[in-house]
């Protein structure tokens, strides 16, 4: 196998994360300045120019009044699913082969979390008054209405951010703490900060075991959650293909998956240009393939599910939008997504493929774009076509919509990007845990214990 | 008069050893650091219980009465029927109630490991106990296991480091004469 | 009344549903289809009273027009033998409607006249409404809309220009409901008579096809055209519980 | 060695002070500028002609009425013609500088261009003709008119953020003419809605009750437009 993790001393993970850290190559200055630019070239101006000319600046119109903002919403919720919640999973179920890895996958969860956030201030039409959605004493005496779905969302995405945030930070107190002493300068005091005096006692390290446990077991129940509420936006309302009782389970395996594909995406990058060879092995991209199998058969069958039921029931709106999705405008769209979320997968079932990175690299490209062609699918074919043949209508993507879309991707690489150079990107103290635990050296071993 | 006198070892065995013969030795219950948790502390040193279960607990409680009082409260304040729903309805507003159940507990969670950690270390010392020092050796983030001791007495500073160095500590420090 | 008695009391209030049914007036259309022509003179009239704009040919192409008030065209049969079935669509007014519950900020709601209401200074543009609603008369500012003068100059006073993304819709001409109740207080009525009301299509109708009233006052026309056996709801089978009702086009077998 | 947050915490002092009196700043100018200024954003634009409703009102107690006219049986309260200022300054105070002024128009026959200082945004609907008709005493809402030189308006942005509303909710009525007490209320919403909430119609006026209800004009709909 490629590094051996039990060879490798504490010492060695030490120096190699805080390389990562503190040595900075010129570049990751060119990825930085290139990712930001992009940002603000393909993010921000469009957006600037959609505020000031009005949500006309996007495709959207008469009966799809929603578009790819709103798949990208989804997308990057989605996209935020698996870090923490895997994360947390494996905490609890004590998956020693997660620590490598976990630091990163919660840091995607964080931002993509962040963009989707910035996605819901795109999609609105006056982001200005977005505090409306938010619930404070005001001289109007309003509140907002509870009982929307849409306000679900902001309190269970709020909780999740907030989750997310302090479950990321507590797990990274103790690598704060070890980087603190081997840093100078403005780094020094950042990190003595940020590691709140953190000296690893045992009853730090208890409390924060504790304290670690019980936050894994909370936010379990709340990332589902999250996304099944993101799933009652559409569920909720009447239009066909959208009501369903299984669009909840369907987001959140959706959103597994792509987050799944995400990590392993991740991983690639930081183990090619992080120099983390030896901590992320095959062994990581093994169980990853594995749980990506897994969880494209789930999805395949949901999607079997929901094709099955809409032809079975016969009602004439969900055949109607059933032979939309599958044989009109955007069917091309609709095998695309299949061929890459429900197809491609089977591959990992070949330990061969699973251990190889760079095919799964691009394996774990294409799942995410079929997840993200899944979003699309389920705003643009169900809206385009409701109940009334009348107020049929066609969305296509405007030029502003496609270069956010584009941005997103930037910003999100610009924060993951700042994000290295600031958090241990590799959680040291628990890949220390996986190895060995130093033995007495021969020359002191004489006796365990005092006569 | 307090000096701390802090054993260095290279494996966990020996400290958790050493540990155990400092509380045998009545010298108090001595504190151990660690680059990774260590296994079989409590075995050693007793049982450790913390008080974060129940902020949990107290914060999931008062997040849930609050979520669901939020929600029923404001809507009663302004009334606007929707959809020929009561104002008060319990589907979604018990949606709500899950999501602060979560948010507080988990605010609460934080909170609590704040307080019985007794982190941020610095802010408590400043508050509570002034003079309080609280020993640190950098290698014990990196790979060394360090067994601290605190002594109130010369006689019982040259015990420790006795039983430290019996025990097979790599280097023993005094930390308060460092300072 | 104790403390107690009155938090009961206010309990039951709320969870009464749909309690504004105890409330004055629950206002009603009927639209007969045997009499609806598809002149499209509802159209105009909305279009002049509640100040819509006028898109423009290039947010036109896009699917972006504004019309509170639409015909809706479905044509039968082949060439030569074809046949024009057309029906007038705004926003029904239901009385369990989607698109109230799904609005974060309250600002569609169901009033004490039985109205669905849009509040557009308060909408912040999700556009959720208008995807749960099933009828598709929810209609989006995708842009600001500006009248060239003299067009401002015929703009109506009682109803406010629209900025960019906000929502709107039908609101059965809620200001000369407004008015309707305003005269009614000043010759010392209690109520608004029947027919005193008239939203603009409904003035404006040539064939008159389009009833509105109260439905609460069972002699009102509005009432008793809902009586007629060819009354029925658009999309009855979603349980939208919509306030208004068409009549059916009798037609000649074969 | 110690490893408080302490030595961290002072070598980024200045930035803390700065930042921490930065914050402070913000919150107290923001209830300075509600609690203790007067008058916030005072819109009292220059009118064609320095009239006083000081004098006219204040001095010479003409009602309110007398000259807005309209303010009784029309949604809007209606600025008087010429003709009826020159009605009493055919008589009164004819050598004036600025009833000649009054004179010149109307010897000129134009209007004179008034300048609109309460006014409502877009959006909201008022109706001057069932407030009064209520027995809702002018100043309830315009404030002590009659004790102005120059008519002022406490104005501020209807969307933006406002930490209280500090009405009373305390009607005037026709009878009592102390100093109103939105002296320094902002024509908001909060301003609007508190005073409806707590007040109900009986016979044509308005009576204070304790428990307002849905259907004394809480209907958004009562407002907007």
């Amino acid at each position: 196998m490629h590094g051996e993790p039990n060879q490798l001393k504490y010492t060695d993970i030490h120096n190699d994360v805080v390389r990562s850290i503190v040595e900075t190559g010129p570049n990751y200055y060119i990825a930085l300045v290139t990712a930001f630019a992009l940002t603000l070239i393909c993010f921000f101006f469009p957006w600037f120019y959609q505020l000031y000319y009005g949500i006309g600046a996007a495709g959207m119109n008469h009966p799809s009044v929603w578009g790819t903002y709103l798949a990208s919403f989804i997308f990057w919720i989605g996209l935020s699913h698996s870090g923490t919640l895997l994360s947390c999973v494996l905490h609890i179920t004590n998956s020693s082969w997660r620590k490598a890895m976990y630091r990163s996958a919660e840091a995607m969860t964080l931002f993509s979390l962040v963009v989707a956030a910035i996605m819901v201030m795109v999609h609105v039409g006056r982001p200005w008054f977005i505090h409306w959605a938010a619930p404070y004493p005001n001289q109007m005496e309003m509140w907002p209405n509870f009982r929307s779905p849409l306000l679900f969302d902001v309190m269970a995405i709020t909780t999740y951010l907030t989750g997310s945030t302090i479950f990321i930070y507590m797990g990274s107190i103790p690598d704060f703490a070890a980087v603190r002493d081997r840093t100078r300068g403005w780094r020094n005091t950042m990190y003595s900060l940020m590691s709140l005096g953190w000296r690893g006692t045992d009853t730090e390290w208890h409390r924060l075991h504790w304290a670690y446990t019980f936050l894994a077991v909370l936010i379990i129940p709340l990332a589902v959650s999250v996304h099944s509420i993101v799933s009652w936006d559409f569920a909720m309302s009447i239009v066909p293909a959208l009501h369903q009782t299984i669009f909840a389970p369907y987001f959140v395996v959706g959103a597994i998956y792509s987050g799944t594909a995400g990590i392993v995406t991740v991983m690639f990058v930081l183990r090619k240009f992080m120099d983390f060879g030896q901590y992320i092995t095959e062994l990581h991209f093994d169980n990853l393939g594995k749980l990506l199998l897994v969880l494209s058969l789930l999805w395949t069958y949901i999607n079997v599910v929901e094709v099955f039921t809409g032809f079975y029931s016969g009602a004439s709106g969900e055949t109607e939008a059933l032979n939309y999705r599958l044989f009109g405008f955007y069917a091309p769209l609709y095998w695309e997504m299949i061929t890459f979320c429900a197809i491609a997968p089977l591959l990992c079932a070949f330990k061969s493929f699973r251990t190889s990175f760079v095919p799964m690299l691009v394996l774990s490209i294409a799942i995410n774009i079929g997840m993200y062609t899944e979003r699309f699918l389920i705003v643009a074919t169900s809206l385009s076509r409701q109940y009334l043949p009348d107020a049929w209508g066609l969305y296509v993507p405007s030029a502003v919509e496609i270069s956010i879309l584009l941005g997103t991707f930037a910003l999100f690489t610009t924060l993951f990007l700042l994000f290295v150079k600031v958090f241990p990107s590799v959680s040291m103290y628990e890949v220390k845990e996986t190895m060995e635990s130093p033995k007495k050296s021969p020359p002191a071993a004489s006796e365990g214990s005092p006569a | 008069m307090k000096n701390f006198v802090v054993g260095l070892f290279g494996d966990p065995e020996s400290a958790l050893a050493a540990a155990g013969s400092i509380q045998t030795a009545d010298l108090g219950t001595p504190e151990l650091m660690s680059p990774v948790p260590m296994e079989g502390v409590e075995e050693v040193l007793g049982e450790k219980k913390s008080v974060i279960k129940r902020f949990s607990l107290f914060g999931a409680i008062f997040g849930g009465i609050s979520g669901f009082l939020l929600a029923a409260i404001t809507a009663v304040l302004y009334a606007h029927p929707t959809g020929g729903r009561p104002i008060i309805t319990f589907p979604p507003y018990l949606i709500i109630t899950y999501e602060l159940t979560i948010l507080f507990g988990i605010v609460f969670t934080v909170i609590g490991f704040f307080v019985s950690a007794r982190l941020p270390n610095g802010l408590w010392t400043a508050w509570w106990k002034q003079d309080e020092n609280r020993p640190y050796v950098p290698e014990a983030a990196v790979n060394k296991f360090a067994v601290s001791v605190t002594c109130t007495s010369n006689e019982s500073v040259q015990q420790a480091e006795a039983i430290l160095r019996t025990a097979g500590a790599e280097e023993v420090r005094d930390v308060t004469e460092e300072n | 009344m104790s403390f107690l008695d009155r938090i009961t009391e206010g309990w039951r209030k709320n969870r009464k549903p749909g309690y504004y049914e105890d409330f004055d007036y629950h206002w009603a259309m009927t639209i007969d289809l045997d009499q609806c022509s598809g002149c499209g003179a509802c159209v105009t009239a909305c279009q002049a009273e509640n100040n819509l704009p006028i898109v423009g040919e290039d947010a036109f192409t896009k699917g972006r027009e504004i019309k509170w008030l639409r015909i809706e065209h479905y044509w039968e049969g082949e060439y030569p033998d074809v046949k024009l079935n057309v029906i007038p669509m705004m926003c029904q007014h239901c009385d369990s409607a989607p698109c109230e519950t799904v609005c974060p900020v309250s600002a569609t709601y169901h009033n004490q006249d039985g109205l669905n209401t849009q509040i557009y200074n308060r909408c912040i543009g999700t556009r959720s409404c208008a995807v749960y609603c099933p009828y598709e008369v929810r209609y989006f500012n995708y842009n600001d809309h500006t009248w060239e003068s003299p067009l401002d100059q015929q703009l109506n006073p009682d109803v406010s220009v629209r900025e960019k993304g906000v929502m709107e819709k039908c609101t059965f001409c809620i200001q000369r409901i407004r008015q309707a109740k305003d005269n009614a207080k000043d010759d010392g009525r209690r109520r608004v008579r029947d027919g005193e009301v008239q939203p603009a299509c409904v003035q404006t109708c040539p064939s008159k096809a389009m009833v509105f009233g109260d439905r609460n006052d069972p002699q009102s026309q509005v009432s008793q055209s809902l009586n007629d056996p060819r009354s029925y709801k658009v999309l009855d089978e979603l349980n939208t519980n919509s306030s208004v009702v068409y009549l059916k086009k009798v037609e000649a077998e074969g | 060695m110690n490893v408080s947050i302490q030595p961290a915490l002072k070598s980024l002092q200045t930035a803390a002070l700065i930042a921490v009196v930065a914050v402070v700043g913000i919150f107290v100018g923001y209830f300075i500028d509600f609690l203790i200024t007067d008058n916030p954003e005072v819109s009292a634009p220059e009118q064609p002609i320095a009239f006083s409703h000081k004098i006219h009102a204040g001095d010479n107690e003409i009602p309110c009425q007398y000259c807005h006219t309209e303010a009784r049986r029309s949604p809007s309260a209606g600025v008087p013609s010429v003709n009826k200022c020159m009605g009493c300054h055919n008589e009164v105070a004819t050598e004036s500088p600025l009833i000649r002024q009054v004179s010149e128009y109307w010897e000129n026959k134009e209007p004179i261009p008034w300048v609109k200082v309460h006014d409502l945004p877009d959006f909201v609907h008022f109706t001057h003709k069932r407030h009064v008709q209520a027995g809702i005493a002018c100043q309830t809402c315009h404030g002590p008119v009659e004790t102005m030189d120059k008519i002022s308006v406490h104005s501020r942005n209807n969307d933006g953020p406002t930490l209280l509303a500090s009405t009373t909710g305390e009607i005037m009525n026709s009878e009592t003419s102390a100093v109103a007490a939105t002296q320094n209320d902002h024509w908001e919403m909060g301003l609007c809605l508190n005073c409806h909430k707590q007040h109900d119609v009986v016979d044509g006026k308005a009576v204070r009750v304790d428990d307002g209800g849905f259907d004394n004009g809480l209907d958004c709909w009562t407002c907007h437009k």
